[in-house]
């Protein structure tokens, strides 16, 4: 493939952000509006263009004779050299997670440049101030993001991974005056940046034994005959494996360094994917614009650790062959996120929040798919996991958008503000019920068979985790409708006076529910299997398809459903009797379980008040003091030898005469006692 | 009895020369002047006294044969061409010293008795050269006298200041006593060796090994010369006589006394007490060294008064000569004699700018100096430039002579000598404070100064500029440097 | 020829300058000189680079080029010797800039003559002593450069400016202090067939074994001082805060580097036995300075307190790659020093163009300036950014390159040390983050600061062109790790077998 | 070898050395102390002539003890009135003097003890003539003195001017 | 009765030394500036008393120390001229000579 247009792909984007952010001020809000849309409509169609040969073109670069789908670095540029072997280069890797992502990204990214059109002004029209700023960071992050996606090698994907962190930042901040939109955001950056460190030890690891950061070196063997294309390949991940055995110390802590490397690394994408104990700057983000909580923090970023993994999935899977725990720690801290998150999602009042909870949840059900997939079950997981990435980012972008007409129409996150609005806002309200089933897990919605796969493949793995799943899937399905049924149905809407009754908002934020709607519907039906599996070799799930599973999933959502339907319908005691018969139960999950007390507690009372604080003080009065003690004591010895200048001529002689005797007297001692 | 053996002493007797001439020219000239309180003076003798010093000076820095080396009364007078070029070399300072001066011989108050001035300055500068020639501990202690007590005349020369007879009593007290010490050193050795010459002396202490005796005498002879050098605890009379005395002549004995005595003080050591070096007086030298660093920079530090602030601060500096004497080699040698012009340059200097000002308005005060730069900017830049040259900082020649010294003292290469200059160098540090507090008074300082603005005469311009040239090119041109180098090669 | 030299114009223009300045009778004239000088200087460096570039193309292997040597003290050896490799070039480069950026950001500053002598005299300094390959003119040039401080700092200077300026001037001068009696060691102790100052000759025939570790240990501290090494940086802070805006560029930007570059080339490069046997103990002094800057400066209240503590930790960061003797970690120390550098001048650039707006520099008195001077506040942004290690901006190739590098030192007490350097980006970032949160987001605290204006165009200037730079730096990384690592490939550490 | 008459004289002469010196430096009364002085340089005069050195001693006596003190009882007529009794001394200072002087003693007296090469006894000497003397001290040679006798005429030329231009009277 | 004995120089150096140190003593502990230079005198006498008795003792064969002790009364006069003529001075001044009052200038 030339490689014009994966450049393009990247350089549109970074090309709006520097144009939009050095002259937007010179631009009126509507042009440069219309300018990074279209730039956005632009790279939306050279990513489909790009996917499009990728899966459908059937050239050898990309496809083999056996019908596995390869992987293809269509361009590869030295960025910075470190050793002779560890170069970090700037590159376009093609490969079926990578195509997929981008019709993800680019997708998503065009929806919500879009859909800001009409968001970020306010009823009257007025444009919201920064609106230029804001198009150039969505074209930041939209640059970041692809970079990350298409990284040939782990330290370009760090770079980039860097990159959509910052971007976020600026995103979660842009109400700057807003004091809780600036912590949020210093929070979200920061708290990630310390699990970037463990990525980034992890990276160092990982390429001192490999002796690469190429992920190719890592995971695939280059097919014969061609420039820079590869297949991936288990052996190639058990030479790396090798490597670390015959190399690295036998093991550090109880785990091998090869595990440690994969964990640290994972830490990385815990970090952005808002895993636990990491998540607790994701609800927080909810402070920025509706719009970059659907872009960034429920379709694309947030999902990067998940692409991490799977970017690195053969090592795990090396490593959980021989007996490593990479891939159970996946599995365990996706587990307990998902069940966590699921349970606080059922308790929060502000849409965005249960949203980004659920958000949460959801990434960690990916998580879990790729931590129990295994190699006896055709890595179902895998498969799974890719799967319900690319329908939740359809699904949950368009349940943000549609959260962002409502707190655009109402004025409020609060769904105590809304009730009922299902017949003030009819589009809103199908395309929210559309989300609502797909993530529920309704047939046919997109949802039902992303999650069938990922219960499939626990169930594989083991009958604990599909139990276990399984319940956080009712629970999921049941805080979804319990938010649908607050908003549009509980009681009737009431209008504030001196206030216009909701409506639903123009074109420009109704066309992309309206996409995402129908995608949501419809994606489920792509045979995934055909085109993404870890090791590019087409997977018929339809053909393996469990309908004993489907039937116990679909079952128990829709019994969530009628549950929540039960409570939330219409307006009636029993919430509040649920809540009062476990009370400590629902203090815990309505505050999150304390996780950010706990962290406040760690930052301030820890790290600033015992660590920060002491050390600035040492450094004021040991280290100061001592170097200032250096000059007092000059001092103090000058005052104190003060009086041998007496002034007394007779004094000076005697010091004179005292000298003088002892000049030769202590030398002859001197000699005397040690000649 | 070969009486021509006199012209072997060229440079002295030049300078008995000059002496006559300013000593008949004051005798003899009809007494023309008349003073602001009625007392009649001679004209002119200022004039003559640096016209023919300076044609002096000139002449034996030009005439090559001042160069040869020459021996005369069985040896007990030797010059070479390292001796002469360290009286040229004096000589030059002492130019600079009597055009500072000038101002202050032909004020009002001074300018009775100025002809006195001269002469009792020639003739220190006489006993100087003969402390440096003499190689006969005779001649030597003659020198020394020559040396201090005409200087005790010149300290006491403000008659009318009581700081100044006061300076008088001190120095004249201790200086009797030390020359007493000295002399009951010189009386052991004599005891000894049975000689007074320092080849006898030193041939026949190489057949007889140290004894307590010889220690002690060696400790009462640098005893006797450390007073001069004003090295600790020796020092305790420089503070308060330098305070007391005339500007002009503190800055002679600051300077020209100073490098005379380390010239002289290498020779005694060396020729005389070589071979016990590294038994006896290396160890003493050490601690003189340290303490003579040390407890001056202490001292300096709290002074306010800037001719006492640069008395300490020209004990500390001995300190610093004394690292070229320690080094006992060629190299330390010629750094020695550089530090000693860079010294006496960057002194001078300084001690110009505070003539010029205590001339103008009496005010010597270090607070009096306060935003100086506002009201004096030309001044208080050649303040600066003396302070950054004694504290060592390039591009100034002080850098390059503390450098050199340091240099030529660790070329013997043992460990305590490194221990020596480390500690050398974190009094230079001490020492770069207070010569800041100076520069500070003056640039940083936001006071209202108390000195006016006011034009100084032109003997003290003609001095600062050549003071200031020497400050910023001695160091910088280097064959200065490998010239003085060259000559203690071949010596 | 003297002047066929290309380096010798290094010292030459800031002379001239210095006279010329000496002959100004106005502002405008004394800015003229000030620009016009600073100018030739980097378009010098500029042309330095490119000639270096091509010469190494054309297959130079010389480990110094342009070397050119007259003699000055003969009998001491003392040489003006002069020859640079891509080091010095790269510190050049920086100097230039900075010094180019500083004049802009004095544009307004009192008593413009001697500030701009002293400033000039300063960068002579600077120059002399990149361009030195002579041990005692590079001594000579390194005291120049930091006396004048003294003086820019007590006069130009604010708050408590007499104690800082008196203290900072002491304890640099404590290190070199230090650094003399080293030098003067490494001259008595090379086995070079005649005492000599010459880099090269003392590289190439090394320095006497038994000396080596004291020579190394007390020429580390000399200029780990300047390089403001735990726990020898306290005059840091003081003296930042102190002192003027230009001064405050210049120092942390470029004279911070003298240590660094001091350090690697006089200690490591001629004696590196002893740094691989001594290197430990200073792994950790730097090693505690990389995270301890960073903790202290997360306390912090005064801008240029926290911009202190920042370069204690970033320059512990140059000291401690120097120390891991590897080929990467070296060429990322030079990155970080360039990086550095140039962002810590436009740290310090801003908040002396903040402060003479606000008249504080305590955060907790100022908020919401970005919708006040949108301009200064996107450029603190990007400051801010660059320093905590955003991919595009010089400080992540650097620190990357620095991490990588270090970890290439198997053993446990290195991997230990390089993942506690690694802890700092994230202390970096809370408390860059905390700044910016605190001073630029939020509502306005102050209300007084409403009426305050935006950058005027040299202040725009300034911090523009080491946006650039940085940014250059940034996203071209392998342009300079191509143009630092020749020196570090070179045969002397091959030689040894350190690589 | 001597006769029991030179040892009763050395004994005489050591005796008044040390009395008259200590006298010298602790009577209250100076004019009582310059006598003191001057008899204990007659008694070092007695030595020179004990010892041989006929010549030495009549200087000794001329020009110390005729010149020097002569000076000294001048000036302190000068400065002090007859009957002026010095207040009784500090207790510390006298300690601090004692112990000076006592430690000078007991250095240098263990010095010379213990260089026992020093302590001979007399041996013979030829008779110093005039003549010798004098070449000596107008002789060019070695061991010959007529440049410390220039040297030291330059230096008591140097001395009356300065003694001139100090003591004189102000207004002159 | 016999009675012989033998002159050793040390029945005069002792005596010497004595004098030295009384002139010590005394210079350390007189007020009165002219007292000071009687013990000065004292010292001076006794180094020259010590040159004589070397002479004599060791190295009879020469006059190496009795010139010495020629000159050092010499100077010994020069110097009390001097001495005296500042105390002179200082009296005109202040009608006092106590050493102790010429402390003004100190530290």
């Amino acid at each position: 493939m030339e490689a014009t247009i994966p450049v393009l792909i990247l350089a549109m984007p970074l090309l709006m952000f520097l144009f939009l952010g050095l002259f937007g001020k010179f631009l009126s809000p509507r042009v440069s509006g219309i300018i990074g849309t279209a730039g956005m409509g632009v790279v939306l169609l050279m990513c489909y263009y790009t996917a499009y040969v990728y899966f459908f073109s059937g050239s050898p670069e990309f496809i083999n004779a056996e019908g596995n789908r390869l992987q293809a670095i269509i361009c590869n540029v030295d960025w910075l050299q470190f050793t002779d072997n560890l170069i970090i280069r700037l590159g376009f890797l093609l490969d079926p997670i990578s195509a997929m992502m981008l019709v993800v990204i680019s997708t998503i990214s065009f929806m919500v440049h879009l859909y800001s059109n009409g968001y970020m002004r306010d009823h009257h029209g007025v444009y919201e101030r920064g609106f230029q700023r804001f198009y150039a960071f969505l074209a930041l992050f939209s640059f970041s993001m692809l970079g990350l996606v298409v990284a040939t090698n782990i330290f370009q994907m760090y770079i980039f991974w860097e990159l959509v962190g910052a971007s976020s930042y600026l995103l979660i901040g842009f109400y700057f005056t807003k004091p809780s939109a600036v912590a949020a955001s210093k929070k979200a950056f920061i708290v990630t940046r310390f699990a970037d460190l463990g990525f980034l030890i992890g990276i160092l690891v990982l390429s001192y034994y490999t002796g690469t950061f190429n992920f190719t070196d890592m995971t695939s063997v280059p097919v014969a005959g061609m420039n820079d294309v590869y297949a991936v390949s288990a052996e190639t991940a058990t030479g790396v494996f090798n490597i670390f055995q015959s190399k690295a110390a036998a093991g550090f802590m109880g785990c091998s360094v090869m595990t440690w490397a994969l964990v640290l690394i994972f830490m990385g994408g815990m970090g952005k994917s808002a895993m636990m104990p990491l998540h607790i700057w994701l609800p927080d983000a909810m402070e920025g614009p509706t719009p970059v909580s659907a872009l960034i923090h429920a379709a694309t970023m947030v999902v990067a650790g998940v692409y991490l993994v799977a970017r690195l999935f053969p090592l795990f899977l090396v490593n959980a062959e021989f007996g490593g725990y990479a891939l159970d720690v996946v599995t365990w801290v996706g587990a307990i996120t998902a069940a966590y998150a699921a349970m606080v999602a059922c308790t929060q009042l502000d849409i965005k929040r249960v949203l980004a909870f659920s958000t949460i949840s959801q990434i960690a059900f990916m998580m879990v798919s790729l931590g129990v997939s295994r190699e006896e079950f055709h890595n179902l997981g895998y498969m799974a996991s890719m799967f319900h990435l690319f329908t939740h980012a359809m699904f949950k972008a368009l349940l943000f958008l549609g959260a962002g007409a409502l707190i655009h129409a109402v004025g409020s996150n609060d769904y105590t503000d809304m009730h009922g609005l299902r017949k003030h806002m009819p589009i809103t309200h199908i395309t929210f019920l559309i989300g609502c089933l797909s993530i529920a897990g309704i047939i046919p919605f997109s949802g039902f068979f992303s999650k069938d796969e990922i219960l499939s493949s626990c169930f594989g793995n083991s009958i604990f985790a599909y139990v276990w799943m399984s319940a956080v899937a009712a629970l999921t399905a049941f805080y979804m409708f319990r938010l649908y049924f607050l908003i549009f149905w509980w009681k009737e809407h009431k209008v504030h006076e001196g206030h216009h009754a909701p409506k639903d908002q123009p074109w420009t934020m109704t066309l992309p529910l309206i996409i995402l709607a129908v995608v949501a519907t419809l994606c489920g039906l792509i045979p995934f299997g055909n085109y993404v599996t870890w090791d590019g070799h087409p997977y018929d799930f339809m053909a393996h398809f469990n309908w004993t599973i489907a039937g116990i999933s679909l079952a128990v959502a829709v019994i969530a459903i009628l549950v929540a339907a039960r409570m939330y319908k219409t307006e009636n005691p029993l919430p509040a009797k649920m809540r009062q018969a476990m009370p400590r139960l629902w203090d815990w999950c309505r505050n999150r379980f304390y996780f950010d007390e706990l962290y406040m507690f760690i930052t301030h009372k820890i790290i600033f008040d015992k660590i920060c604080r002491p050390i600035a003080w040492f450094d004021r009065h040991i280290i100061d003091g001592t170097m200032d003690g250096l000059a007092t004591i000059t001092n103090k010895a000058s005052y104190a030898i003060r009086g041998l200048q007496s002034g007394n001529t007779q004094n000076y002689v005697w010091v004179y005469l005292i000298g003088a005797l002892a000049l030769g007297g202590v030398t002859v001692a001197v000699i005397f006692l040690f000649c | 009895m070969d009486y021509s053996q006199f012209l072997a002493m060229k440079q002295e007797i030049g300078l008995l020369v000059v002496f006559l001439v300013v000593f008949l020219y004051d005798v003899f000239m009809p007494r023309k002047g008349v003073a602001a309180d009625g007392r009649a003076y001679v004209k002119g003798t200022s004039l003559v006294a640096v016209i023919s010093f300076a044609i002096f000076t000139a002449a034996c820095f030009l005439c090559p044969c001042i160069y040869e080396p020459a021996s005369a009364f069985g040896d007990m007078y030797v010059t070479t061409a390292v001796a002469a070029t360290i009286k040229n070399i004096l000589n030059v300072g002492v130019l600079i010293v009597l055009i500072q001066a000038m101002r202050w011989a032909d004020s009002d108050i001074q300018v009775v008795r100025r002809g006195e001035f001269y002469q009792l300055l020639l003739i220190t500068l006489f006993g100087m050269y003969l402390m440096m020639s003499g190689r006969h501990f005779l001649l030597f202690i003659i020198g020394l006298e020559s040396a201090s007590l005409p200087l005790a005349a010149m300290v006491a020369l403000d008659k009318h200041r009581h700081e100044s007879t006061e300076a008088a009593i001190k120095y004249i007290l201790t200086a009797c006593f030390s020359s007493a010490i000295f002399m009951m050193g010189l009386s052991f050795v004599y005891g000894l060796t049975g000689s007074l010459y320092f080849v006898d002396i030193a041939s026949a202490l190489s057949t007889q090994a140290s004894t307590g005796l010889l220690t002690i005498a060696i400790g009462f002879v640098m005893a006797g010369i450390g007073f001069k050098l004003s090295l600790v605890p020796f020092h305790l009379w420089t503070g308060d006589v330098y305070q007391g005395a005339p500007t002009s002549v503190t800055s002679y004995l600051s300077v020209i006394s100073k490098g005379a005595t380390a010239f002289a003080f290498v020779v005694v050591m060396v020729q005389v007490f070589g071979q016990f070096y590294t038994a006896a007086w290396e160890w003493m030298l050490y601690a003189l060294i340290i303490l003579t660093i040390t407890v001056g920079n202490l001292f300096a530090i709290r002074q306010r008064n800037m001719k006492r602030f640069l008395a300490f601060s020209s004990v500390s500096q001995a300190g610093y000569i004394m690292l070229g004497v320690i080094g006992v080699n060629e190299m330390a040698l010629a750094a020695l004699i550089f530090y000693v012009l860079v010294y006496i340059f960057s002194n001078l200097a300084a001690f110009g700018v505070i003539q010029a000002i205590e001339n103008k308005t009496g005010l010597v005060d270090m607070d009096s100096y306060r935003g100086l730069c506002r009201t004096n900017p030309r001044l208080s830049f050649c303040m600066m430039l003396a302070m950054f040259s004694l504290a060592g900082i390039p591009p100034f020649a002080g850098f390059f002579s503390k450098f050199f010294i340091f240099t030529g003292a660790l070329n013997q290469g043992s460990v305590a000598m490194y221990v020596l200059v480390l500690i050398a160098l974190i009094n230079t540090i001490i020492s770069l404070y207070y010569y800041l507090l100076v520069v500070k008074a003056m640039y940083i300082s936001p006071d209202e100064c108390k000195v006016p603005a006011f034009k100084s005469a032109t003997s003290e311009r003609i001095g600062l500029v050549i003071t200031v040239a020497g400050v910023i090119f001695l160091g910088l041109v280097s064959c200065i440097y490998d010239s003085i180098l060259a000559l203690c090669g071949v010596a | 020829m003297l002047f066929s030299n290309i380096l010798i114009y290094f010292v030459v223009i800031p002379l001239l300058m210095l006279g010329g300045l000496a002959l100004c009778r106005n502002i405008k004239q004394i800015r003229a000189v000030a620009v016009v000088g600073s100018t030739i200087l980097t378009g010098l460096s500029v042309y330095l680079l490119v000639d270096y570039l091509g010469l190494r193309a054309a297959g130079e292997s010389a480990p110094m080029l342009y070397c050119d040597s007259w003699t000055w003290f003969r009998d001491l050896n003392i040489n003006l010797s002069v020859g640079v490799d891509g080091v010095s070039i790269a510190m050049l480069l920086l100097s230039s800039i900075i010094l180019f950026t500083g004049s802009f950001a004095s544009w307004k500053i009192e008593q413009p003559k001697a500030f701009f002598l002293w400033l000039v005299l300063l960068s002579t300094g600077v120059f002399g002593f990149f361009i030195s390959v002579d041990l005692f003119t590079m001594f000579m040039f390194y005291e120049v450069a930091l006396i004048p401080m003294y003086l820019l700092i007590g006069v130009w200077g604010s708050g408590n400016k007499n104690y800082s300026a008196m203290k900072l001037t002491l304890m640099l001068m404590g290190g070199s202090a230090f650094l003399m009696i080293g030098l003067i060691g490494i001259y008595y102790q090379s086995n070079a067939p005649e005492h000599t100052w010459d880099l090269l000759k003392i590289a190439e025939y090394g320095v006497n074994a038994d000396w080596q570790n004291f020579l190394f240990v007390v020429t580390f501290v000399g200029f780990g001082v300047l390089g403001a090494m735990f726990p020898f940086h306290t005059w840091s802070p003081d003296g930042h805060a102190s002192a003027p805006t230009a001064v405050s560029m210049l120092h942390a930007g470029v004279l911070m580097k003298l240590g660094g570059y001091g350090c690697f080339r006089v200690s490591m490069y001629l004696m590196p036995e002893a740094a691989n046997e001594l290197a430990w103990i200073f792994l950790i002094l730097t090693g505690i300075s990389v995270v301890y800057g960073a903790f202290s400066a997360c306390v912090q209240t005064d801008l240029k307190y926290i911009n202190a503590y920042s370069s204690v930790s970033h320059c512990g960061l140059v000291l401690f790659a120097i120390l891991m003797l590897n080929t990467t970690a070296m060429t990322g120390a030079v990155m970080q020093m360039l990086s550095h550098g140039l962002m810590t001048a436009l740290f310090f650039a801003l908040i002396g163009m903040i402060y003479g707006r606000t008249h504080t520099r305590d955060i907790r008195e100022m908020g919401g300036l970005m919708r006040i001077m949108p301009y200064l506040s996107v450029c603190y942004v990007i400051a801010g950014m660059a320093s905590l290690g955003l991919p595009g901006l010089s400080g992540f190739v650097a620190e990357m390159t620095i991490f990588v590098g270090s970890f290439q030192e198997a053993d446990t007490f290195h991997r230990v040390f390089t993942i506690v350097a690694c802890c700092s980006i994230v202390i970096t970032a809370v408390y860059i983050l905390r700044v910016v949160g605190k001073l630029l987001f939020g509502p306005v605290q102050d209300e007084h600061h409403r009426q305050l204006t935006d950058a005027t165009w040299w202040e725009r200037l300034s911090t523009a062109t080491l946006i650039v730079c940085v940014a250059a730096i940034g996203c071209f990384p392998n342009f300079f790790a191509n143009l630092i690592k020749f020196t570090f490939d070179g045969a002397i550490f091959r030689a040894i077998g350190l690589n | 070898m001597d006769s029991v008459g030179s040892l009763i004289l050395y004994f005489v002469v050591a005796f008044a050395i040390m009395v008259f010196s200590v006298l010298a430096v602790t009577t209250r009364k100076i004019l009582r102390s310059a006598t003191f002085l001057l008899f204990a340089l007659f008694a070092t005069a007695a030595v020179y002539f004990m010892l041989g050195y006929q010549f030495l001693g009549a200087v000794q006596i001329a020009v110390y003890a005729g010149g020097i003190v002569v000076l000294f009882v001048f000036s302190i007529l000068l400065t002090s009135q007859p009957g002026d009794n010095a207040k009784p001394l500090a207790s510390k200072k006298r300690t601090l003097g004692f112990l000076g002087a006592i430690a000078m003693f007991v250095i240098c007296a263990w010095a010379l003890v213990d260089r026992v090469a020093m302590l001979v006894n007399i041996p013979e000497m030829e008779e110093h003539t005039m003549h010798k003397i004098g070449e000596a001290l107008m002789g060019t040679g070695h061991n010959q003195y007529l440049l410390p006798f220039e040297a030291i005429s330059v230096l008591l030329l140097a001395c009356i001017i300065g003694g001139i231009v100090v003591a004189r009277k102000k207004n002159d | 009765m016999n009675f012989e004995f033998e002159w050793n120089s040390i029945m005069f150096l002792i005596p010497s030394l004595f004098m030295f140190c009384c002139g010590v003593y005394g210079f350390l502990t007189r007020r009165n500036m002219i007292a000071i230079l009687i013990s000065l005198e004292l010292m001076l006498n006794a180094v020259d008393m010590n040159f004589v008795v070397f002479n004599r003792f060791l190295y009879p064969g020469q006059l190496d120390g009795m010139f010495f002790t020629l000159f050092a009364i010499a100077i010994a006069a020069a110097e009390t001229a001097i001495a005296i003529a500042i105390i002179i001075n200082a009296f005109r001044i202040s009608r006092d000579i106590d050493v102790k009052d010429l402390s003004k200038m100190k530290f």
